[in-house]
Formats: C-alpha cells, structure tokens, sequence
C-alpha cells in the first residue's frame, strides 16, 4: 500500500464515513432526528480506527459514465441470473439428472483484484458454472455441463459478456 | 391456524432429530453443525410464536458464537472422538 | 395501479417458493458437491431474492430494508459457495467427472502447487537443520 | 387470495427445508453437511422476512437480517477450518 498524504488520508476516512452512516441509514429506514444524530456519531466513531481497512483508492473511480455502465452490467447480470436458475430447474425436475462435469480453466485480461472478484461472483451466479480457484489472472471454473475443454472457447461461453462491461467500468 | 400449527409440529421434529442426531454422532465436527441447524430452527420457532428478541439472541449465540467457538476447540483438540491412537492424555494421568 | 403491484407481488412469491423448492431439492439429488453447491446457490440466491423483494412490493413501508437484504444475499451467497468449493478440492475430494480425467484441467495446477510448497517446507526444515 | 399464495410458498420452503435436512443426514462428507447449512440459512432467511409480513410487524425483520450475517459468517468459519487455514 503505497504512504498517503494527509488529504488522501482525510478522503480515505470521509469515504469510510459516508459509507458507513449510509449503511446505517438503510439499517434503522427512519430519518427521525435522534437516529439520524445517533448514526452520524457512532459512523464518526467506528470510521476512526477503521478507515484504512474500507478502500484504497479513495474516490477517484467515482465517475459518471462508470455509473451507466454499471447499471447495464447490473441488467446483463440480472438476466444471466434467470437465465441459471431456469438452467438449473430443467436439470433437477428431469429424472435422468443430464449433466457433464468438469473443470476447466480461462485467462481474464481484468488487472484490479476488485474487477476479479466481481468476475468470480458473477461466474458463481450464471448458468451452469462455479469458480473453484483464481490464480494471478486464471479462472478454474467447474462447469456442470462442459461443452469444450479449449480456454478460448469456453472463456467464449461463460465470461465474454461480463468481462466486456467490466473492462470499460475499470 | 391449524396450518401453522402443523409447521410449529414439523419444525419440532426437525429440531428433536437433529438434537438427537448432534448428540448420537461420533464425528465431533458433525456435532456442530447439527447445533446449528438446532439453533436455526429454533430461532425459527420462537419468531412463530412471537419472541422476536429470544429469536434474535438465539441467533446471534446460537448460529455464530457457539459454533465458532466450538470449532476453535476442534482445531485445537481432536476431532474423531473414539480413537485411542488420538487421544491426549492428561500430565499426571497413569497410562496403561 | 395498486392492485397490478400487489398481482405482481404474489407472482413472485410464488416463484420464489418454487425456486427455493427446487434449491432443497437439487440438493437432494445431485451426485457429488460441487454440482449441489451449483444447484443449491443459484437456486435458492434468485428464491430467496423475489420472496424478499415480494414482500417490499407488497408492503411498500418496508421497501428499502428488504432492498439492504436482497443485496446482502447477492453478495454473500456466491462467496460462501466459492470458499466452500475450494475446501473441498483443498481437503481431496476430487470432482465426479462423467468424461474421464481430462475433464479436470485444475489437478495439474493443484498437485504442481502442492510440490512447490512441500519443497519449499523441506527445504526450510533442511536449513534449520544445517543451522 | 393473498392468504392462499403465503399457504403454498410456505409449503414450498418447507419441503426444501426437508430435503435439505435430508442430505443434512445422508450427506457423505463435512463438505455436504455444510453445503445444506447454508442453504438452509438462506432458506431460513427467506422464510423469515414473510413471517415477519404475515405477522405485519416491521421489527421482525431484524431477526432476518441478524441471521443472515452471522449465518454467512458461520458457514465461513467452517470453510476455513475445512481448508485446514483457520
């Protein structure tokens, strides 16, 4: 972790605070005015010694277009959801279980260990697919139904339309 | 109503065999998670009977506190119960 | 208006109850863990999410606790199941695999780490001995 | 009309909280067990939050969410200890 200068600091520790009284905003869902008080100070008070923990690039991602682009991977994703869980219902009703496992591995072009996080969880939730390991930038992934054992192909089927949206938001 | 009365009945025979289950297993790992599930749901069933806070106390040390806990102590003692092989015996305790 | 919400609302409580049926039972059924970790997470994550969300349509008072909640478990579901995969291959227990061994293209990677670390411990015990 | 829906989807969740319990019991592996446990805790979850609106008591959610994070962290827990990292 590279040193901060005192404003980087004074931004870290803004972020973590705003971060933390929106959560609890949304916990208590009241905006009467002592839990209102009552939230900023104790997000005042847990944001002192906790701060360094929360982010490590203060504010600088925070840019409108990330924001469009966001939403539209917050869509695709939403789809893929559906999409797994029909996936996933076809498979369990019908009684002769048709499934082909096994795991197969892809390069990602994704640099930031956040980017490669969200990719993961993303992979856990669509059809038909499950991270099991990430080292440096290759993905094991288990599929339920592999459909080939090539990594460009299979990097094809499972990532392409995540990993397109995640490149332009980082 | 009877209906809820048939998923109070269901919870307790779930809650019964799974006590039942945790206390009977030899594997002291499957214990715990059997704990779990028993204080799941019976977290559950004081919400059906309108206990919120007993519900939220039993959730808060039944499913995180006693389980971690308890799996700190595996990690630190043995975890199948009746192997002789495995076990510690005490300093001052005669050995046969 | 009032009456579409509220249609809508118990759609989606019904295919949320159906999702996390089928989550139990895909469970039940699937032959080795990892394909239950596959059935038993997306099903019940999109289950557990329309039921919740349901019931903030329903009630619209409540709208943004379960909207806190609904993220909560898009979050955390996937990162349990990913720690709970990498347990098991971790503690051995190699996948069911219908097409033979090919199919498992992480043992290579798995076993050579494996080495690589076992050396790495032998040699460290070989210099406190030689210390 | 209302009534009738809540009826079946507690039935639903109920008989996947049985078959879940079902392989809670029969399931070979540690892995296994802690697989149903966490899809019971996400079922719990669920199960949980309509309680609380057939009840209509907007305190009844905290019991939920409450569950839900110590949950996550629980099944987390035994994860780790599973790895052999704990």
């Amino acid at each position: 972790m590279e040193k901060l200068s005192a404003g980087g600091k004074f931004a870290r520790f803004l972020f973590a605070w705003v971060l933390l009284f929106l959560i609890w905003l949304m916990f208590t869902s009241t905006l009467a005015l002592q839990e209102v008080l009552t939230g900023a100070g104790v997000a005042f008070l847990i944001a002192l010694p906790t701060n360094r923990f929360f982010t490590e690039v203060q504010l600088y991602h925070f840019k409108p277009l990330r924001l469009i682009f966001a939403i539209e991977y917050i869509f695709v994703f939403l789809w893929a959801l559906i999409v797994a869980n029909l996936d996933v219902a076809r498979r369990v009703i019908s009684p002769k279980l048709p499934i082909n496992p096994g795991i197969v591995s892809f390069q990602t072009k994704l640099t930031s260990d956040f980017a490669k996080m969200v990719l993961a969880n993303s992979i856990t939730l669509t059809p038909g697919t499950l991270s099991v390991d990430i080292i440096d930038d290759t993905y094991y992934i288990h599929w339920i139904d592999v459909k080939s054992l090539d990594p460009e192909q299979s990097k094809k089927e499972i990532a392409e339309q995540f990993e397109k949206i995640l490149l332009k938001i980082f | 109503m009877i209906y809820y009365l048939i998923l109070i009945l269901f919870l307790l025979l779930l809650m019964i065999g799974a006590a039942v289950y945790s206390v009977v297993q030899k594997d002291l790992l499957y214990a715990v998670i059997g704990t779990g599930l028993i204080s799941l749901v019976l977290s559950i069933l004081f919400l059906l009977l309108q206990a919120p806070d007993v519900a939220l106390t039993e959730a808060a040390i039944g499913v995180a506190l006693t389980t971690i806990v308890f799996i700190i102590t595996i990690r630190n003692t043995v975890r199948h119960e009746d192997e002789e092989k495995n076990r510690r015996t005490l300093p001052n305790q005669p050995t046969k | 208006m009032n009456d579409i919400l509220d249609i809508f609302g118990m759609i989606l409580l019904l295919i949320g109850g159906i999702f996390l049926f089928l989550g139990g039972l895909g469970i039940f059924r699937m032959p080795d863990t990892y394909n239950r970790l596959q059935a038993g997470t997306k099903a019940t994550t999109l289950g557990g999410m329309s039921v919740i969300l349901s019931v903030g349509i329903l009630e619209p008072g409540w709208f943004i606790k379960t909207l806190v909640l609904v993220i909560f478990i898009a979050l955390s579901n996937p990162i349990s199941s990913h720690a709970l995969a990498h347990a098991n291959y971790k503690r051995g227990n190699k996948p069911f695999l219908k097409g033979g061994p090919e199919y498992d293209q992480y043992r290579k990677t798995f076993e050579q780490e494996g080495k690589e670390t076992e050396e790495n411990t032998n040699e460290k015990v070989k210099e406190e001995e030689t210390a | 009309m209302l009534n009738i829906i809540i009826y079946i989807t507690l039935g639903f969740m109920f008989t996947g909280i049985f078959f879940s319990a079902l392989r809670f019991v029969l399931g070979p592996t540690a892995a296994d067990r802690t697989v149903a446990l966490d899809t019971l805790t996400t079922i719990a979850m669920a199960l949980l939050v309509l309680l609380s609106f057939v009840y209509k008591r907007f305190i009844y959610i905290d019991v939920a969410l409450v569950y839900g994070v110590l949950g996550f962290i629980g099944v987390l827990v035994i994860a780790r200890y599973l790895e052999g990292a704990l």
